[in-house]
């Protein structure tokens, strides 16, 4: 269930500075600063994270350059995964659109 | 100026220090202001807090307030009872007279676990010896404080046997020597592996069935202010009948599992999430399933020695 | 193949299959320690009290109660004393005045035909609360973080108050759910 | 004791130097729900072992504050290109404008006011984000309650997060006695600088602290309710001060308002309370007035509660059968249900 309303240009950003990301073995613990909650993310929405971080961008942008940091192809991850990964961040806060943000 | 402990206070004059709500007991990581009209509170206090630290009139603010008392007026005529009163809203039952010692064991621990916010608590027994310490985490009947127990006789000190203090600014547990907390069969097990002059008398018939205190040593309360680096973490699970197996757990595993037994992780936030990442990386896990407390010990035994302990 | 691909392997397998998984619908992102009350699961406030039976309880505007299985009619917004009289006779339980919480009691009060002993006098001095056979209550809803009962107005809710109030007078007592409210009452230590 | 001790908290008299006395000062800060505040006012004039005590109040406040923060994000996010701007209340607004009020204040749940035109919307958002009407209220009839008698729909509870969400559309039910013009308080609602969501104007949140404290009934939190209202107060800039009484009068809350300036006169000596009380005509009832510094004083009957106070103990504790109606109070609204998860009715 997404958190508010976005589209297909929407730009998902990650803000580095509200988290602290502590990683064992391939699992990701994230603490959010501003919420004050602690997360769970596995290799997939670790990536998105750093990839929205590092680079904001659209679900399209952000998608393909997970999946070339994971040398995944659309049939491991399909974009509907994907999305319902991107939306599962902004519902905790993790993510949120750019425009949103500038808001 | 030396610290005074209950055994060399004169009965009445705590009973009246009690009577007036001065008694301070001074013990480790918190501190209490103890308030009560019962004279089986001062029977038990002799007994098994006689080795504690004790003022007849209030020396400083404390970390808990509890005033062990009749749950009203008109009910100390009518039925004698006590209640736990922690000085905030907790649910609690008047219990007979005669189990005011109960009543003052679950208001303290009401207060460590709802209220005090200084260390990550962990609903978890807790030792350590000079090597460092040992965090047993696991619920009601998991065995915990006969664990707790046996490791004490293994030349551990007693931290606690129902709560793991974790200090928020580095991996290391905080001692609160209260006595252990005994429930049915493991009464007669702590006993014959103690010897009976260590274990209070039994509380008969309380909500809980029948219980009794394996009183702190001294040795533990002088270290009370010691706080142990954590190298071992257990979490136990009692069977009867069932041959003892163990499984060594991931960081991550064992941090989601420590997650669910503080009492106040979310409160603490960004500290509580550092401090037990950090208490994790220095310590190994293990989840044990036994149905026999030696067979138990000797696998934490290997572990321990593993851990460097 | 080396054993250094074979192990790279083995990981990409893992991981594809936790994608499985998450196309599957299993979640990408967990929160952790965000339980219903916002605290710790403590495993004695989880028990949960099958009601063995229908149970109604009259409350009235002292906030004594009568729990039993009778039946009572309203008529007019009031219930005649003989019936009110013929529950309480048969009631398996009662409680003491201030016994239930205010929200529960009758708002307003008035009592007509009084004094003709006739029986048909009325009174709606009375509240009635219905719970139906096998509900079931989790006392452990109603406590909140800070260890405080948290009750609503409804039915469940003054079953529990009434528990407590049980616990407290008689914590042996054959209170369907006594064992799980004294557990809870008791929890820690 | 009450008065004085509600007096040292709102850091009109020092910390007092004897122990007992700071024990019972814990104590009572602990059970009105100050003791954040307290922490604040303490500050380090007191000794180690109390500034950690203290601290643990601290704690609680900056949890709630983040829960809190994070609820406000998850809301803007709901409400974003709606064209619904929610205005942020009460303990919410307070913490998202910084003020003096907000600080050591716990709480526990957020409260927004819709205009009554945008109620439906809201609710179609809501749901659609994630917020589900409280089991406790699930059931048509509360919902049907809610909808006819009260001014502010059932409570929310957010599916995964748990917590608790008001949205009221109005400051008091239509069938309060008390006859409240509600538009002026959307008319000068303000935007929240960097939110989609608004905050009311800084007299507005006097006025609605009044009204809530004085006007909804219960008066449940008097030590807390009575120091909001005088940081909010010492908040407004002369100007504003002046305003007030005005804006009072047109809004129609000049009896909540008359009893909160009372109190604040008699028991914080504030001088500015008490010429707003001389502008508005002075209370009501001084009966009533009373009433209110009795419940300040935590008293139930005045007689037992004399008796209590010189037990010199911390005696203020009820026995439990009288704790618990007690403890509903803040509940009554919760009208309930059954406790299972029940199929929301359908909305048109």
């Amino acid at each position: 269930m997404a958190v508010g309303p976005y589209t297909s240009q929407t730009i998902w950003i990650a803000e580095a500075d509200d988290f602290v990301i502590r990683q064992f073995e391939d699992v990701y613990f994230v603490f959010c600063k501003s919420a004050g909650t602690t997360h769970l993310l596995n290799f997939l929405t670790a990536s998105i994270v750093k990839n929205a971080v590092d680079k904001p961008g659209n679900m399209k942008d952000l998608y393909d350059r997970v999946l070339n940091d994971l040398e995944l192809d659309a049939e491991d991850c399909p974009s509907e995964l994907f999305e319902s990964s991107v939306v599962q961040l902004d519902e905790v806060g993790l993510l949120k659109p750019k425009e949103y943000s500038n808001a | 100026m030396p610290e005074t402990l209950i055994s060399d206070l004169n009965r009445a004059d705590v009973f009246s220090s009690l009577k007036e709500g001065q008694f301070e007991l001074i013990l480790g990581a918190f501190s209490a202001r103890l308030a009560s009209q019962s004279p089986e509170l001062v029977d038990f206090l002799f007994d098994v807090y006689r080795d504690v630290p004790a003022n007849l009139e209030l020396q400083e603010v404390t970390d808990i307030a509890l005033n062990v008392r009749p749950p009203n007026v008109f009910r100390k005529y009518l039925r004698p009872q006590v209640i736990p009163d922690p000085g905030f809203k907790v649910p609690a039952v008047p219990l007979p007279k005669k189990m005011a010692p109960l009543s003052l064991e679950m208001g303290m621990n009401l207060s460590v676990a709802l209220k005090c916010c200084r260390f990550l608590t962990f609903h978890a027994g807790a030792v350590a010896n000079e090597n460092g310490g040992v965090l047993i985490s696991g619920a009601s009947g998991s065995g915990k404080s006969t664990l707790t127990t046996a490791l004490m006789q293994e030349g551990y000190r007693l931290f606690s046997d129902e709560f793991g203090l974790l200090s928020l600014d580095k991996a290391e547990i905080n001692p609160y020597p209260r006595p252990v907390s005994l429930k049915g069969n493991s009464i007669s097990v702590v006993r014959d592996m103690v010897g009976a002059e260590w274990v209070s008398k039994s509380i008969m018939n309380t909500p809980k069935g029948e219980i009794a205190y394996r009183r702190a040593r001294r040795s533990d309360i002088e270290q009370a202010n010691v706080p142990a680096p954590v190298k071992l973490i257990l979490f136990p699970s009692f069977a009867e009948n069932i041959s003892p197996r163990a499984k060594k757990l991931t960081k991550a595993e064992t941090i989601m599992r420590l997650i669910e037994s503080a009492t106040n992780y979310k409160l603490l936030g960004e500290a509580a999430y550092k401090a037990l990442t950090d208490m994790v990386v220095g310590a190994e896990a293990y989840d044990i399933t036994y149905g026999d407390t030696e067979e138990c010990m000797q696998m934490v035994r290997d572990f321990a020695g593993e851990a460097g302990l | 193949m080396s054993s250094t691909e074979d192990s790279k392997t083995k990981f990409r397998d893992q991981r594809r299959q936790l994608l499985r998984l998450g196309a599957a619908g299993m979640p990408m992102v967990l929160t952790l320690g965000a339980g219903a009350s916002g605290g710790p699961l403590i495993s004695q406030l989880q028990c949960v009290i099958t009601l063995p039976g229908s149970i109604r309880i009259l409350v009235d505007d002292d906030g004594a109660a009568w729990v039993g299985n009778g039946n009572l009619k309203k008529k007019k917004g009031k219930y005649k004393s003989k019936d009110i009289n013929n529950f309480k006779d048969n009631a398996d339980f009662s409680f003491p005045s201030s016994s239930a919480p205010s929200q529960f009691r009758p708002g307003s009060c008035s009592g007509d035909g009084d004094g003709d002993g006739d029986g048909d006098s009325s009174s709606s001095c009375y509240e009635l609360y219905s719970l139906d056979a096998y509900q079931l209550i989790t006392p452990g809803d109603y406590v909140d973080v800070n260890g405080s009962w948290n009750l609503g107005s409804d039915a469940a809710s003054l079953y529990v108050a009434l528990s407590a109030r049980q616990a407290d007078l008689s914590p042996n007592s054959s209170w369907p759910g006594i064992s799980c409210i004294v557990s809870i009452l008791n929890y820690l230590g | 004791m009450s008065r004085y001790f509600t007096r040292v908290i709102a850091g009109l008299e020092p910390i007092p130097e004897n122990v007992t006395e700071r024990a019972l000062l814990l104590e009572f800060a602990d059970v009105n729900h100050v003791f954040g505040r307290l922490a604040l006012v303490a500050g380090d004039m007191v000794s180690e072992k109390m500034q950690s005590v203290l601290e643990n109040g601290v704690t609680r406040a900056a949890y709630d504050h983040h829960m809190l923060h994070n609820e406000k994000e998850r809301l803007e996010r709901a409400f974003v290109g709606s064209g619904i701007q929610p205005i942020l209340l009460k303990g919410g607004a307070y913490v998202a404008l910084g003020l003096e009020a907000a600080k050591g204040r716990r709480v526990s749940d957020l409260d927004i006011l819709v205009p009554e035109q945008n109620v439906k919307e809201a609710e179609e958002i809501l749901l659609a984000a994630g917020w589900n009407f409280d089991e406790s209220a699930a059931e048509e009839y509360d919902q049907n309650y809610y909808r006819k008698h009260m001014h502010e729909l059932p409570p929310f509870r957010h599916s995964a997060r748990f917590t608790i969400l008001d949205v009221h559309h109005r400051l008091l039910p239509p069938t309060s006695r008390l006859n409240i013009n509600n538009k002026p308080f959307f008319e000068a609602a303000m935007p929240l600088v960097g939110s989609f969501l608004k905050v009311l104007s800084p007299q507005d949140l006097i006025i609605h602290s009044a009204i809530h404290a004085f006007a909804d009934g219960t008066f449940e939190t008097p030590v807390r309710s009575l120091i909001e209202l005088n940081l909010l107060l010492n908040d407004l800039n002369p100007d504003e001060g002046l305003a007030l009484v005005e804006r009072i009068k047109m809004i129609g809350a000049e009896k909540p308002c008359a009893y909160a300036f009372g109190l604040l006169a008699k028991v914080l000596d504030s001088e500015r309370a008490d010429v707003l009380l001389k502008e508005l005509g002075g209370v009501p009832s001084q009966t009533v007035l009373d009433w209110f510094v009795d419940r300040l004083n935590g008293n139930q009957t005045r007689k037992s509660t004399k008796a209590m106070l010189y037990l010199r103990s911390h005696l203020l504790r009820m026995p439990l059968y009288k704790l618990l109606p007690h403890l509903v109070v803040k509940a009554f609204k919760r009208i309930g249900a059954k406790p299972h998860p029940v199929r929301l009715p359908e909305i048109q």
